[in-house]
């Protein structure tokens, strides 16, 4: 079925009687060609791109819960480009220009929205520093603007310029930078992928594989054997535990990550806002909550809930950064488990097992790269090779000396 | 007006406020929502979607519909609920989402225009053309959404944190909480009572029954009387529990004075962080609704609301009423109005059999099927038995049966427990530890139930901690029994809603069981039900229960969605918890701050320290020319800096040397005594992380500098080796970066400076050369360390002495120098200076770089083990080709940008063909141009060659020569002279 | 969050920097042979266990003490806390 | 002696100085301080005759004091000797430990209740301390507005809290913040 503001007006008018499930139920086969394990925003890209893109069929998706309850259930819906490295920056660029055309491809308003971020600085080493960024994203053809304190003032009057701690210097901003309704991310490449044949299963959990001679053969699951030719694994948050079941110790630790909304509010802040001088990021989603996040919470964590500290140290910055926002309400808070890798990047790559892909290690960012992330595993499960700008994604360029560390932090999972 | 008799309002008193510019008056004990419907205000607001007209629905904190601004300029509040206000003189509140007034809001016509925005509507269209959705689509959707308004200017107020410990928490002040902690209090634990009304009592401040005969709020005058009296129990009124954290942790908000007029000079709430070994969670229940078609007018309400605003506040939104509902509890509210002399029009009970309680008509085994009244309820129709009718009324209370408040004890991801007798949610066993449920919240729903569950928990609780307690004598009260039938809603075609705040109906709920969004999440997300500003507490059931319908399953079966903090809405400055301005963070000031500040320096931040920029003097009206003097002085004469912001740490120990060997990539344990030495660390992934020097003042004591950006890293991770790597090691640290002031001199006149403040101390070359050090005295005898250590280049010393003398010592070094033209300096002039030598800082070493790569890979010593050794040996790290150079612009007037990438001449500029970056830059008064350090692929073999420094983000471009990364004396002779 | 410092009693963890797995204790022997895969594998690999995890919290606002300390990562029950020095020395590692 | 004239940690020649209702908050500039650490294989010493205090507690014997900082770890306090190389009289005492100066790595800042109440109560807006658990003899370190400090309880109405020297400005300004609105809910 097709959507279009046609078929809701038709719709309307005989009284929503005509829509049908946006994906359907089905039973798993005992076979497919593909299994991927994940039905979070990256394991549906990844199915959806392999079947429209990569037009290989026979594939499943198994998902431990609903669709989309993986991280792009539970996060902060920002999408942007705006990296430092030669391992990262074409790769976020890449996904960037998929979603600019992503709901006319999926058929599915995903709410994309280029609204612009802006990462504020605050010393001039800060500035050298978005300057060396800045120019990295225009050398990968993403954009980019360097603001001086007075073009921000401009931009974003409500920020504190008078008596803040730390003041306000300028900040890079990414025009074409912004975010999307997360769920409908999900839901759009759900839809896409089962319209094209592949099979979503939901409450079916990956209990173990079937390896034979150093060969993936298929995935132990909660309803049954599923044999497969091909397994990618898209679990990030649960990695470490998805891939000790195939003797895998990873470089990720598991975080938790916490994220914020308040009360709607009629429209407040623009588009996305980074602090120089502290965690925190904000934005405003289209129900008017204002949707804001800061650190992780800092130690190993399976339980998908912060603590109170985070929440007032991310509230204190966030006051510090904008005063106008005191009175706004918190109305939900909420934790995420997210894939902390030991540089700071993800991994896209095969494992030592035949046949056994892994796809994680998205530390805070994985929503962004929803796109690329799914359209280069799709190319890495289908082609044997990486995706042109995933390249650098391996596994052993931690033993081989050639992390992608942005943040310069080193292997502190909880410093990246 | 509909103001009854009785109520617990103070009557003598009358307090004057405003509703949408209309003035009324209230007493105190008034909510705004009790005040309005005394005042005969049944519409108050506008819904979410369809901006549908709205009054108040409860009379508490789970209210969906009466959302109001509250207060004016700064102190503007939006979606503040009327029915958790406390009524002050001159409260001003006014309507929000509608235009131009509440009475006529154009956006109403989203209502006419519902068939079109059913859930997820937007989801399949808005896409065409592509463009359009920044532009028109979604400023639109922007603009309709949203509920208030922020004023948009920072919060005046102030704000307070603190921090409670006690043996046990109660939440909830109401019969169970107030038997808890009656419990606790007698038997002398360390106990809290908070509460989130502004009287304690709870519910039983909204019913009539008595307790032991006499009115509740004697008992509760009483039991007032006796907490005061005893200081193991701390009672916090205004204060809600809003979430339970590991481990025993609840955050708490005092709403200090929010029911004053003006905070005056006290603050106006404070965030309590409560450590308690025990809670009891006596949090009461919710009232849901029933979903019929049209039952979101004003003056449809919950029936125990509609209860609690007659007996509490002696208020009534019509002077007849009719009550809906599938349980018991109803009648009671039609008892209690008719007793107030409020005419009942009916009773509609649900179910087949019913009793009254009261004289009025009993309609058993009906539905209200429709409404009408457009700004408030004229009139219902009610079907029973195959007949419908139409019953006049300008008020319905509906109960659809009572939810505990499982909230709190679902926080930590718990999931409670679907009860069939009770029709309702139970708090489960896996949320947070130590947190026992009472009271309603437990599901016992009589007063005498109540009493004795929240004494029982209270002891229950003392007990596992060891604290002997008995169980109080409760008041005699009433034990009415709470039937309820499983009807969520009345069948029929047109809207009913469930979610009222967010306009979710019952065809919302079909639709999105139809689209195949039936998992409980999916529900949720799609439809949006629950996500208003009340979280769905009067909706998230009913639409489970629908869901549960549709798909033929239970409603165990079906889940809740997770239940998450805070348990209702936190304002963020108290979050923030104060002063998020300039005391944002702690300022450290250096021991020459206010020295520095006489002189007229400008400051800069440099982490929490502030740092002089540059010193300034008459005439100078750029930067600049301040800095490019500064600089001067130090290569021509003597300059002065403050460096105390060094990290400095004291190693002492038989086996400090060795210590420092493990920690350091080149030796320290061969440094003689008397002497300094330069020293890099690595982290354990091989790459540099810190610098700085490392003097031996004793065989068995050393004192080593960090960078001031990574003082607490290092002595983190000097401390891990000392009590996790290497314990066998005698070692001891401290920092001591705060107890000395350390200013460095500097310049080829430093020697005769210094020798006017050392006494007969010998400064000669031989008697102590570059990179020796020593304690001695200065200025008279006062305790003093010597360094000569260089960060110019040119002939330098850093004196160290107790931080109290810092700005003394520098008030000397001026005085005694100006012969010699002295000259203080600031961190602009040291970068230049350090720019000219090549020194990397904290731009080249930002923890992705190598040793080799800043010209320092022959000082990780291959012929012991460090920290980072073995790793700094990979492939990737020992083969990055990347060196540090110098580079100057071609043209001499030509500049330098830090942040521009590096690209061969000629070359076409992308990723694949980048070559470095520029790390540092300024104007070097020495070479008489801007200069540059950078990483250039080969930097070491490609000097006298011309680069492309790019900067395409401002659109410019630079032709470089690359140089040796040292402008100054590169034979290093000025330093030894 | 609360650690039972072994010196201290509870202690908020708010007071506490967190570090990872305590295995960072077990450096290995930079004079082995296969000294280089062994740092890989220290430096970078993590068991990353769903379960009871034996971790390094350095009290950072209160007595500098590193702790190694057992807790349940997925329900972040704290099952005992040591002093790192006291573990590390059980091991009975020299390492002159 | 120098002919330098000190400042106190606040920046004045004088010691700082405020009274908010029974609060008293008095810097104390002549609080002379040294860190104290065994060596390994020594015994703990006893230093002026102090018997050095268990994790957590404070002791104070004629003019000096000592609290435990960490494991085998001491700050030993001396009233009104900052002037002096306390230090050095330390390590006289204190054979075979290492000792470092810290007089004025820190700010002293005493807070007395003369109506002998209201100490918990602003303690308790500044700290996480149990302060049930934290009679006279306690001593911890913890965080402070993010500054880390050393709290003392010298007696029943009286408390010390330690901080940073360079921070000493921030330090004061929130004692004197916290007391200031004690005072304030008080009227």
């Amino acid at each position: 079925m097709r959507f279009s503001g046609f078929r809701v007006f038709a719709e309307a008018i005989k009284g929503h009687t005509g829509w049908r499930s946006l994906w359907r139920n089905p039973d798993p086969k005992p076979a497919y060609d593909y299994v991927i394990v994940g039905g979070g925003g990256h394991g549906l890209s990844t199915a959806y791109y392999l079947a429209r893109t990569f037009r290989q069929s026979r594939i499943a998706v198994l998902e431990k819960g609903w669709l989309g309850s993986g991280n792009v259930g539970r996060n902060t819906t920002i999408i942007r480009s705006n990296y430092l490295l030669a391992g990262n920056e074409p790769f976020y660029e890449f996904s960037m220009k998929l979603w600019e055309g992503l709901e006319q491809e999926l058929n599915f308003n995903a709410m994309v929205s280029q609204r612009g971020i802006i990462n504020l600085f605050h010393t001039d080493a800060q500035r050298d520093a978005f300057r060396r960024r800045g120019n990295a994203m225009m050398l990968a053809g993403a954009d980019g603007r360097l603001l001086s304190r007075e073009e921000l003032r401009a931009m974003v009057p409500f920020l504190n310029y008078n008596n803040a701690r730390f003041p306000v210097k300028g900040g890079l901003m990414q025009p074409r930078a912004g975010t999307a309704r997360h769920d409908g991310v999900a839901w759009g490449y759900a839809r896409g992928a089962d319209s094209h044949g592949v099979d979503l299963i939901q409450n079916c959990e990956v209990k173990g594989f079937r390896v034979d001679r150093e060969k993936v053969r298929g995935v132990e699951t909660s309803r049954g054997y599923i044999a497969a030719e091909k397994v990618g694994v898209a679990v990030a948050g649960s990695s470490g535990r998805v891939m000790a079941m195939a003797g895998m110790r990873l470089p990720i630790e598991t975080h938790v990550l916490q994220a914020f909304v308040t009360e709607g509010l009629k429209p407040t802040i623009p588009g996305v806002i980074t602090f120089g001088a502290g965690h925190f990021y904000i934005s405003q989603s289209d129900k008017g909550g204002l949707v804001f996040g800061g650190d992780i919470d800092g130690y190993n964590s399976y339980a998908q809930r912060g603590n109170l500290p985070v929440v007032e140290g991310v509230a204190e910055n966030g006051i510090a950064m904008m005063p106008m926002i005191g009175r706004a309400r918190l109305l939900r808070m909420w934790g995420g488990l997210v894939d902390m890798s030991m540089d700071g990047s993800p991994i896209i790559d095969r494992t030592h097992i035949d046949g056994l892909y892994f796809n994680g290690g998205w530390c805070y960012g994985g929503f962004k790269a929803t796109p690329a992330s799914g359209y280069a595993f799709a190319h890495l499960l289908a082609t044997g090779s990486p995706h042109e700008t995933a390249r650098a994604y391996r596994f052993d360029r931690f033993a081989r000396g050639y992390v992608i560390d942005e943040r310069g932090a080193g292997a502190q999972p909880n410093l990246h | 007006m509909t103001r009854l008799a009785g109520g617990l309002i103070n009557r003598s008193q009358s307090l004057n406020f405003t509703f949408d510019g209309r003035r009324y008056q209230g007493h105190p004990g008034d909510t705004l929502a009790s005040a309005l419907l005394a005042n005969g205000v049944r519409l108050v607001g506008r819904s979410f979607k369809y901006h549908r007209p709205r009054g108040v629905l409860s009379a508490g904190s789970e209210e969906p519909n009466a959302l109001v601004e509250l207060r004016t300029g700064a102190r503007q509040e939006p979606n503040t609920r009327a029915t958790v206000v406390e009524l002050f003189e001159g409260l001003e509140a006014r309507s929000q989402n509608r235009w131009p007034s509440l009475g006529f809001d154009a956006l109403a016509i989203n209502d006419l225009l519902s068939p079109f925005f059913t859930a997820g509507f937007y989801y399949k269209t808005f896409m065409w053309p592509k463009g359009l959705w920044e532009k028109l689509y979604e400023p639109a959707i922007r603009k309709a959404a949203g509920l208030g308004r922020l004023s948009m200017e920072a919060d005046p107020d102030t704000y307070d944190k603190g921090f409670l410990h006690c043996d046990l928490l109660v939440i909830g002040g109401g019969a169970a909480g107030l038997a808890a902690a009656l419990t606790a209090a007698r038997s002398g634990a360390r106990a809290i009572l908070a509460d989130e009304d502004f009287r304690l009592g709870g519910r039983l401040l909204c019913e009539l029954e008595t307790l032991d005969g006499a009115p509740a709020t004697d008992w509760i005058a009483a039991l007032e009387t006796e907490f005061d009296s005893l200081p193991n129990l701390r009672v916090m009124r205004r204060t809600t529990v809003f979430g339970i954290y590991d481990h025993g942790i609840y955050g708490a908000v005092e709403r200090v004075s929010d029911h004053l007029a003006q905070p005056g000079a006290r603050v106006r709430q404070t965030l309590w962080r409560i450590t308690a070994k025990r809670a009891v969670l006596a949090a009461g229940a919710t009232e849901r609704p029933i979903a019929f078609a049209d039952n979101d007018r004003p003056g449809i309400m919950l029936a125990g609301a509609m209860r609690a605003y007659a007996n509490r506040w002696a208020a009534c939104p019509s002077e007849t009423v009719a009550v809906f509902t599938n349980n018991d509890d109803g009648h009671r509210t039609a008892r209690d109005l008719a007793s107030k002399g409020v005419h009942i029009a009916a009773v509609i009970d649900a179910r087949p059999k019913a009793t009254a309680l009261a004289d009025y008509r009993v309609i058993t085994g009906g539905m209200v099927t429709a409404s009408r009244g457009r700004l408030g309820l004229k009139s219902i129709e009610v079907h029973a038995n195959g007949r419908s009718e139409w019953i006049e009324c300008g008020a319905l209370g509906v109960s659809g049966g009572w939810n505990p408040n499982v909230h709190l004890a679902s926080h930590n991801c718990g999931r409670p427990i679907w009860n069939d007798v009770l029709q309702a949610f139970l708090p489960g066993e896996d949320g947070p530890s130590g947190v026992l449920p009472a009271g309603a919240a437990a599901g016992h729903f009589s007063t005498a139930k109540t009493l004795r569950s929240g004494a029982a928990a209270a002891l229950r609780a003392l007990n596992v901690l060891g604290i002997a307690a008995a169980l109080p004598s409760l008041p005699r009260s009433e034990e009415s029994r709470y039937g309820v039938a499983p009807i969520f809603h009345v069948p029929g075609r047109k809207r009913a809603w469930v979610d009222f705040q967010n306009d979710v109906t019952m065809k919302d709920i079909k639709l999105a069981h139809a689209e195949n969004m039936r998992a409980v999440e999916h529900l949720k997300r799609y439809t949006t039900l629950g996500m208003a500003t009340d979280q769905g507490k009067t909706a998230n059931v009913t639409g489970l229960a629908v869901m549960a319908e549709l798909t033929g399953k239970t409603i165990p079966e079906t889940g809740t969605t997770i239940f998450r903090p805070p348990y209702t809405p936190v304002a963020l400055s108290v979050l923030g918890g104060g002063d998020a301005g300039p005391h944002f963070r702690p300022r450290r000031l250096t021991p020459t701050h206010h020295w520095a500040k006489a002189q007229g320096a400008v400051f800069v931040e440099a982490g929490q320290w502030m740092r002089a920029q540059y010193y300034p003097r008459p005439g100078e009206t750029h930067w600049r020319q301040s800095v490019d003097r500064e600089a001067r002085a130090v290569r021509s004469a003597v300059g002065l800096c403050d460096v105390t912001t060094l990290g400095k740490v004291d190693v002492q120990g038989a086996d400090a040397g060795e210590f420092l060997n493990r920690l350091y990539s080149n030796v320290m344990a061969t440094l003689k005594v008397g002497r300094v030495r330069y020293g890099l660390m690595l982290r354990e992934d091989g790459f540099a992380y810190d610098d700085g020097t490392c003097a031996r003042l004793a065989k068995d004591h050393y004192v080593v500098t960090t960078t001031t950006a990574n003082a607490g890293l290092v002595y983190r991770n000097m401390e891990f080796a000392r009590q996790c790597l290497w314990p066998d090691l005698d070692v001891q640290i401290f920092s001591t970066t705060e107890a000395w002031a350390q200013i460095a001199v500097a310049g080829p006149k430093s020697r005769a400076l210094l020798a006017r403040i050392v006494g007969g101390f010998d400064l000669s070359n031989e008697a102590f050369p570059f990179m020796a050090c020593a304690e001695l005295t200065v200025c008279g005898g006062l305790r003093a360390r010597l360094f000569r250590i260089s960060f110019s280049g040119e002939l330098a010393y850093e004196v160290a002495v107790p931080a109290r003398y810092g700005h003394a010592l520098m008030e000397r070094l001026v005085e005694v120098g100006a012969d010699l033209g002295v000259t203080p300096y600031g961190v602009e002039a040291l970068s230049v200076l350090r720019i000219d030598k090549g020194h990397a800082a904290g731009p080249e070493l930002n923890g992705q770089t190598t040793a080799a790569m800043v010209g320092l890979g022959s000082m990780v010593s291959q012929k012991k083990d460090s920290v980072g050794a073995v790793m700094s040996r990979r492939e990737g790290l020992a083969g990055d080709r990347r060196r540090l150079v110098g580079l100057r612009p071609v043209d001499p007037a030509g500049k330098v940008v830090s942040g521009s990438h590096l690209f061969a001449e000629d070359a076409p500029q992308s990723f694949d063909t980048d070559q470095g970056w520029v790390t540092s830059a300024c104007y070097s008064p020495h070479v008489g141009s801007m200069i540059g350090l950078g990483f250039l692929e080969n930097g070491d073999e490609r000097l006298g060659e011309v680069i492309v420094a790019a900067n395409p983000l401002e659109g410019e471009s630079a032709r470089l020569r690359v140089v040796p990364a040292c402008f100054v004396d590169p034979e290093g002779e000025r330093l030894r002279d | 969050m609360l650690i039972p410092h072994p010196l201290l009693g509870l202690r908020d963890a708010q007071e506490f920097t967190y570090l990872g797995d305590a295995r960072l204790i077990d450096r290995p022997d930079p004079t082995a042979p296969d000294a280089e895969a062994a740092f890989c594998d220290y430096v970078f690999l993590r068991d990353n266990q769903a379960g009871a995890h034996r971790e390094l919290w350095f009290h950072e606002q209160g007595d500098r003490s590193w702790l190694v300390v057992t807790r349940d990562t997925v329900t972040h029950e704290v099952l005992c806390a040591e002093l790192a020095r006291d573990v590390a020395l059980s091991r009975a590692r020299c390492s002159k | 002696m120098t002919d330098l004239r000190p400042i106190t940690a606040l920046g004045t020649v004088t010691p700082g100085y405020a009274s908010f209702g029974a609060l008293d908050l008095r810097e104390n500039a002549g609080l002379a301080l040294a860190s104290l650490a065994l060596r390994r294989g020594t015994l703990e010493p006893t230093p002026f005759g102090l018997t050095l205090p268990e994790p957590g507690r404070w002791v104070a014997w004629q003019g000096v004091a000592a609290l435990c900082t960490g494991p085998d770890q001491w700050m030993i306090e001396a009233e009104g000797r900052a002037e002096l190389d306390f230090s050095a009289e330390l390590k006289q005492v204190a054979p075979g430990c290492s000792v470092t100066e810290q007089t004025d790595g820190w700010v002293a800042i005493e807070i007395v209740s003369r109506a002998g109440t209201g100490l918990e109560a602003l303690l308790s807006k500044l700290v996480n301390i149990d302060l049930a658990n934290f009679g006279p003899g306690g001593a911890t370190r913890t965080g402070l507005e993010h500054m880390s400090c050393f709290v003392i309880r010298r007696g029943d109405v009286h408390a010390a809290v330690l901080g940073a020297r360079s921070s000493a400005g921030s330090l004061w300004h929130a004692l004197e913040t916290a007391a200031k609105r004690l005072e304030e809910k008080v009227a």
